[in-house]
């Protein structure tokens, strides 16, 4: 499998990056490449050039600041799942990026690349949602935050615009009554989610639950906020049958898309369960 | 057009003119003629192309030769030193780990790193961190005895 | 595959009806329809840039217009076919009236060969959803258009 | 002979150059000026081909030649088919599609340029126009009617068969109960890592050609390209270099092998085609596809009456190799491990516009295996006596072998009691059933599944095989001592290499590291038949066993003559002939032949003087120099045998697995899973565990992940890994294995095979486990992948 030719420049800098897709309208950026390679082999894609962002340094960081937890768009999803910062202050990326694909992807692919790409069964955009995060695109015109919930539009759609690129994801340090987790179904042949749950709780101090944010990949063509989910568990203590009556809203309004490995109704189900046991593992781990 | 890259393989510097289309495995392969490196599939799943960029495991049917300019590259040609098995590759023998050998560069290359980043896996961990990693032969018992093996050696060394 | 749904508009049947039979709406419309050009009776030669995200794909086919029963009924059958695979749908379009507005109740199948079936199959259903999606924003915007503008402007 | 090798833990010689990444598959062997090839397949299942416009890539950069139906509809023979039945259609498969294109994958040209990735651009530029027919895709729908594929048979009806002996009627009237299920054994694809690939060098000078082809059967593959492109067959050299998997996927000769080997020809260039995975999932043979209804009618107690098993079998468009013939080995095991006085197998073979079935591992068997062994579940839930007993009852006891089943087989030796005892041990199976049911009264979902399996190994007698059953090897001993045995056989990845040369190196008394073992060439090595059905060591080992038989007979006269003996008085022991005198003092170091010394003149002179024992490769020497040869012997010192085996070999055993279903998702996890079987002699304990875990691993893959998904019009939806789940290390359970020892008394080495037992064995303990965890909610079967998804239905009912 080849792919069609095409142009590559290095990116040094995100200005040289940010110039040449000004000037290209039709270029791709490329990070990990995971998602467009294959795509590119198979020639579902033909971009005539590439804009290899990859090895830009300041892309590519961890940090803590002033409360806030920065994380370059380039960090490969092993750097998150191996940093010992994230599993102390927001362990559910680490986590998180431990599902990806397999190890050889994870050393490759990146946080940046994968969000930007936003596939329907993509597992960061879950994370994203219940982490609430801003997303930092970057333009020749300067710099916008975009809000997780508005992140995420359609299909591999996101509120990046043409010569935008996605340069850092910024997420509010929690406190330490903040429990979370990630339940998945891995699809057995490409490791996707067919259902991922991304749940982030915090309770109060009578260990009731003053908020949570559960992100729900795999289930519809973009990853969604279950609000019903959220409003059913905020304001009261959780146990096994509040969180399974919470859970139950987990595919409310939401338009599921059903494949060859589980149909609309499974899915639904599988929403359920998962967020059930993302909601209670979280939990758990806010006690 | 064709972009100037220079690599170093195994301990061995490299420098080609290459489309940018060129995936880094047909380099590797085709270019440099070290062959030991595999293609069983084109998605990215199945690991027969597993190699060492500059340490990290990665699949170099899903990387083009440009993307690696620059970098530090490991095959399976150049595991052995000084004639001498890796741990890995002894593993594998002792333990029958390979039956066709199709998929086995791959997944030595990946066990290696494995290794390198849990000394003393359990048989859970050894199975999981070769999920990129397909083999049609084994069923995966001899493969994880082989890890168990060379995590012993490695250990012992 | 089956496609169905129902979508408001908010602008009488018997616009939204010319709108749908009209090619220059409906190649704005379709999304990613580069070029609509007629070439028979109800039948338009199209060139379509289809894709969602990276995956993109250029096709060329065919637009046929069938069983019309203006203002509530016609069945619109599209056929393209490129270095990606090819796809065809048909979709039965039946308009009612709603309190001065227009429900379309659409039913159709999807039925996609070559590569992007191959690989695709677990998004096609989102891919054919956004499609609709796409394809029915545009023609609300097209018959406010169309309504503030006026008939005779219609291309 | 004395077991230095045989028997023991030997690690394999092979796998130094595949460990170190130093071995040559066929896209390794690299040749100069090489032309690549790239395929336009159809994208449609059944369309008319209206016309194909090559002239842009005829232009396109590096293109040197295109290809299509027009040019081989009367150059090129049809894809060739081995199986004889009775009124067997057989479709004209013609090596590129000439007027319409059968199923999604169908080539369609052939585009040569000077590297692959220009190729590949090339094949975008032609451009195919079609006009698209109705599809045959459901074989159920297929066969009663519908869209017709070959219109000149008037129906998709490839034939039609029956098979078996006893009184079917009677045997189910005398039944006090009958169970019908219906079963679907899902389409697979093999999937061997390394795809197929072949390059063909035509030597115009010379006339030859060589091919290097990734396949299981070099020889068979000679003779077939060489009628289908009208090269003499002795110009026409077949290599196969390492073979990365075959699993019956490379026991065929494809359109794109003649292909090749004809364009090089035309181009008098080399040329390679390597299939990409994408091709591999449409145009690769496929295998299983079978539809059937059993009915089994049974007494009170569970002794079986009668079997009944109608089937049709998915055929695909067209007939590979062995199509037609894979449903009928499922007639031959429908007897299972059982006494079943009656059976009847009715198939209909049915084309359909896909691609086409074949051998893959087990080949026909594991749906028998697995029809039988979910029918013994299911008449154990229908008496509701626990399925040991059921399947104790209707074993034939050890004594009554050879035993002759109602499907007209005659199996060679078996003590199936005796292996399903030890599994029952192994697994403490009266402890499983006590935690199994107090895991259910705590609301888990626990199954503990068995399959008592018997498999047709050692393919197989002459009379039974479409193009010779036999196998043949050739031993020789080198001058300076070293042994070559060249094998018909065609291993890829099964380890012949090691344990032929552990036959050898027993049977000759020499070191293991002396042997050598070449297959794969048909220049070097004389005719064979292959690696499949699991055959390899019955009955190529055996040939290389009786071939050396054959040398020593040799190898004692010369020994005879240069000590001035009796032959038949010589001793032979740890290599070594010896007088009758010497045989104790045979420990004393005689000088052996110099090792990495040149000798001074052609050959190293052999000192006889005043010998009482010679080394087998001293003799060797002295055969080749030819001057202490006894009158009228030949000199050399080698020996070919072709051996025929009388019958098949029946390997059997007993697997047990324990399985928990998560109620809310549907998946299913393994707890235990306990295999004991019977292969006979074992050569290499690590070999036989390899293939069966290997076995067990694909059988798995079939129960829980694995299916080829067309859609309704034709369409391959599972084209990529990305889709087509094979089973991953970290899903696997560890695998407690033990054997039973039954020799087969077919053969001298008391072999019966052990490539394909895991994954005709596993698959129904595997689905048994799933169905007896869901029975309480009253699931009495549940059809192939147990995708969670099908398990939760079951479940919310």
């Amino acid at each position: 499998m080849i792919s069609a030719p095409f142009d590559y420049v290095r990116a040094n800098t995100l200005d040289e990056a940010l110039a040449l897709l000004a000037q290209n309208e039709d270029a791709k950026i490329l990070a990990g490449g995971h998602s467009l390679i294959p795509a590119m082999k198979l020639r579902l894609a033909m971009p005539p050039l590439l804009v290899d962002i990859g090895r830009i340094k300041d892309l590519s960081y961890i940090r803590e600041d002033h409360g806030q937890i920065q994380i370059g768009a380039m960090t490969t999803h092993y750097q998150i799942e191996s940093s010992d910062l994230l599993k102390k202050i927001c362990p559910l990326l680490p986590e998180c990026a431990g599902h990806i694909g397999d190890v050889q992807v994870r050393n490759k692919g990146t946080i940046g690349g994968s969000v930007a790409h936003s596939d329907p069964s993509g597992d960061w955009p879950a994370a994203i949602i219940a982490l609430n995060a801003e997303l930092v695109a970057v333009s020749k015109n300067g710099e916008r935050l975009v809000k997780a919930d508005d992140f995420f539009v359609d299909l591999m759609t996101t509120a990046l615009e043409a010569g935008e690129i996605l340069r850092e994801i910024r997420i509010n340090k929690s406190n330490d009554r903040t429990g979370q987790a990630y339940a998945k179904m891995h699809h057995p042949a490409s490791g996707f989610a067919v259902v991922g749950v991304a749940a982030n709780l915090t309770l109060d101090r009578n260990g009731g639950c003053e908020k949570a944010s559960i992100g729900i990949t795999g289930v519809s063509s973009k990853a969604y906020r279950a609000l019903a989910v959220e409003s059913a568990l905020t304001g009261s203590a959780l146990d096994e049958q509040k969180i399974a009556n919470a859970a139950a809203h987990a595919a409310d309004g939401v338009d599921i898309n059903g494949d060859l490995f589980a149909s609309e109704d499974y899915r639904r189900h599988l929403a359920q369960v998962f967020t059930k046991r993302a909601i209670a593992a979280a939990t758990e781990r806010a006690g | 057009m064709k972009q100037a890259i220079s690599i170093n393989v195994n301990e061995v510097d490299h420098r080609d003119e290459v489309e940018p289309r060129l995936l880094l495995v047909h380099y590797l392969r085709d270019l440099l003629g070290l062959t030991g490196t595999h293609v069983g599939c084109e998605t990215s799943i199945c690991g027969a192309c597993t190699i060492l960029v500059d340490g990290q495991a990665v699949k170099s049917c899903t990387m083009f030769a440009v993307q690696a300019d620059g970098a530090n590259i490991t095959t399976i040609e150049g595991l052995a030193t000084n004639g001498n098995l890796h741990p890995m590759q002894e593993g594998f023998w002792e333990k029958h780990g390979l039956q066709c050998g199709y998929c086995t560069p791959g997944m030595i290359i990946a066990a290696t790193q494995l290794i390198d980043r849990n000394p003393n896996p359990s048989r859970d961990e050894i199975r999981h961190g070769l999920e990129g990693n397909l083999c049609r032969c084994t069923g995966y018992q001899h493969i994880v005895e082989a890890v168990e093996y060379a995590a012993k050696k490695k250990a012992d060394l | 595959m089956k496609i169905e749904g129902t979508q408001e508009l908010h602008a009488p049947r018997d616009r939204v009806y010319s709108a749908l039979t009209n090619p220059g709406i409906l190649q704005r419309c379709i999304p990613g329809c580069e070029a609509l050009e007629k070439i028979g009776e109800n039948l338009f030669a199209a060139m379509l840039k289809a894709g969602v995200g990276a995956i993109k794909g250029t096709f060329k086919g065919e637009v046929r217009l069938e069983d019309m029963r203006p203002p509530e009924h016609y069945r619109i059958v599209v056929e393209g076919k490129g270095g990606v695979g090819f796809a065809k749908g048909s979709a039965d379009f039946d308009l009612e009236e709603n309190d001065g507005a227009t429900l379309i109740k659409y039913s159709g199948e999807l039925q996609i060969g070559g590569t992007i079936a191959g690989v695709g199959q677990r998004m096609i259903q989102g891919a054919a959803k956004m499609m609709a999606s796409r394809f029915f924003a545009a023609l609300e915007a097209e018959v406010q258009r169309t309504t503030a503008i006026g008939e005779a402007d219609l291309v | 002979m004395a077991a230095k090798y045989v028997g023991k833990r030997i690690k394999r010689t092979e796998d130094p150059r595949l460990i170190k990444g130093l071995a040559h598959y066929v896209d390794d062997v690299r040749l100069p000026d090489t032309l690549h090839v790239a395929f336009v397949r159809s994208i449609y299942a059944h369309a008319r081909i209206t016309s194909i416009d090559v002239t842009e890539a005829l232009k396109a950069p590096g293109v040197v030649a295109v290809y299509t139906g027009k040019d081989i509809a009367t150059t090129v023979g049809p894809v060739p088919c081995a199986a004889a039945l009775p009124d067997l259609k057989i479709p004209d498969y013609r090596v590129l599609a000439t007027g319409k294109a059968l199923f999604v994958g169908h080539p369609i040209a052939a585009v040569v340029a000077t590297d692959r990735y220009l190729a590949r651009d090339a094949a975008d530029l032609i451009s195919v126009d079609y006009e698209e027919l109705p599809v045959a895709v459901d074989v159920e729908a297929s066969a009663k009617g519908g869209p017709v594929i070959h219109e000149q048979f008037g129906s998709n009806i490839a034939y039609t068969l029956t098979s078996g002996e006893g009184d079917i009627e009677a045997a189910l009237k005398s039944a006090d109960h009958i169970v019908t299920q219906r079963m679907v054994h899902q389409r697979l694809a093999p999937v061997a890592m390394e795809g197929r690939g072949v390059l063909a060098r035509y030597f115009p000078g010379e006339e030859e050609l060589t091919l290097w082809s990734s396949t299981q059967i070099p020889h068979l593959m000679r003779t077939q390209v060489a009628l289908m492109i009208g090269l003499p067959e002795n110009k026409l050299r077949v290599i196969t270099p390492e073979v990365g998997g075959g699993f019956g996927s490379k026991l065929n000769v494809y359109a794109e092998e003649a292909l090749l080997a004809w364009i090089s020809i035309q181009l008098g260039k080399p040329v390679k085609w390597i299939e990409s995975r994408r091709e591999n999932m449409q145009a690769t043979i496929h295998g299983r596809a079978q539809v059937g209804t059993v009915e089994v009618g049974c007494k009170n107690d569970g002794t079986i009456t009668g079997l009944r098993y109608n089937v049709v079998a998915d055929l695909g468009a067209y007939h590979q190799l062995l199509t037609p013939a894979i449903p009928t080995l499922t007639g031959l095991m429908l007897s299972g491990a059982y006494r079943i006085p009656a059976i009847q197998m009715n198939v209909t073979g049915v084309f359909t516009n896909k691609m086409s079935t074949d051998a893959y591992r087990g080949a026909g068997r594991p749906e028998a295996t697995y029809v039988v062994e979910r029918a013994m579940d299911i008449v154990a839930a229908e008496l509701k006596i626990d399925p040991v007993e059921v399947r104790r009852k209707n074993f034939p006891a050890k004594t009554e072998f050879p035993f002759h089943t109602a499907t007209g087989l005659d199996y060679d030796s078996g003590d199936y009691e005796a292996a399903l005892d030890k599994a029952l041990n192994l697994s403490g199976y009266a402890k499983l059933r006590a935690e199994q049911a107090k895991a259910r009264a705590a609301g888990k979902l626990i199954g503990i599944g068995m399959s008592s399996y018997v498999e047709i190994c050692a393919l197989g007698p002459s009379q039974a095989m479409p193009a010779g059953g036999w196998e043949s090897a050739t031993v020789r001993i080198e001058p300076t001592g070293t042994v070559t045995v060249l094998t018909g056989a065609s291993p890829h990845g099964q380890g012949q290499e090691t344990s032929f040369a552990q036959i050898a190196a027993d049977e000759l008394g020499v070191d293991l590291n002396a042997v050598t073992v070449i297959h794969g060439d048909t220049a070097i090595v004389q005719y064979g038949i292959g690696t499949f059905g699991s055959r390899a060591t019955a009955v190529g080992g055996t040939a290389v066993l009786i071939a050396i038989q054959k040398l020593k007979e040799k190898a004692a006269k010369i020994a005879a003559h240069v000590l001035r003996c009796e032959a038949s008085s010589l001793a032979f022991e740890g290599g070594r002939y010896s007088r009758p005198s010497a045989a104790a003092a045979s420990a004393v170091s005689e000088p052996d032949v110099a090792v990495g010394e040149a000798p001074a003149g052609a050959l190293p002179e052999p000192d006889t003087e005043g010998r009482s024992t010679l080394t087998i490769q001293e003799i060797a020497l002295i055969a080749h120099i030819a001057k202490e040869l006894p009158p009228d012997t030949e000199p050399g010192l080698s020996a070919t045998y072709f051996f025929e085996p009388k019958n098949f070999t029946f390997p059997f055993g007993t697997h047990i697995c324990v399985v928990e279903i998560d109620k809310e998702t549907g998946e299913t996890k393994f707890l235990r899973y306990v295999a004991v079987d019977d292969c006979g002699k074992v050569i290499n304990p690590l070999l036989v565990d390899g293939q069966i875990h290997g076995g067990i691993v694909q059988a798995i893959g079939q129960a829980l992940y694995e299916e080829v998904v067309y859609d309704e019009q034709g369409q391959l939806v599972t084209g990529e890994l990305m889709d087509y789940a094979l089973p991953k290390a970290s899903q696997m359970p560890w695998f407690e294995l033990d054997r039973t020892e039954t020799p087969s008394p077919v053969n001298p080495l008391g072999v019966k095979g052990v490539g394909e037992a895991g994954t005709i064995g596993a698959t129904p303990a595997v689905v048994n486990a799933i169905v007896d965890a869901l029975s309480p909610y009253g699931v009495k079967h549940l059809d192939m992948p147990a995708r969670p998804e099908a398990v939760w239905k079951l479940i919310t009912g």
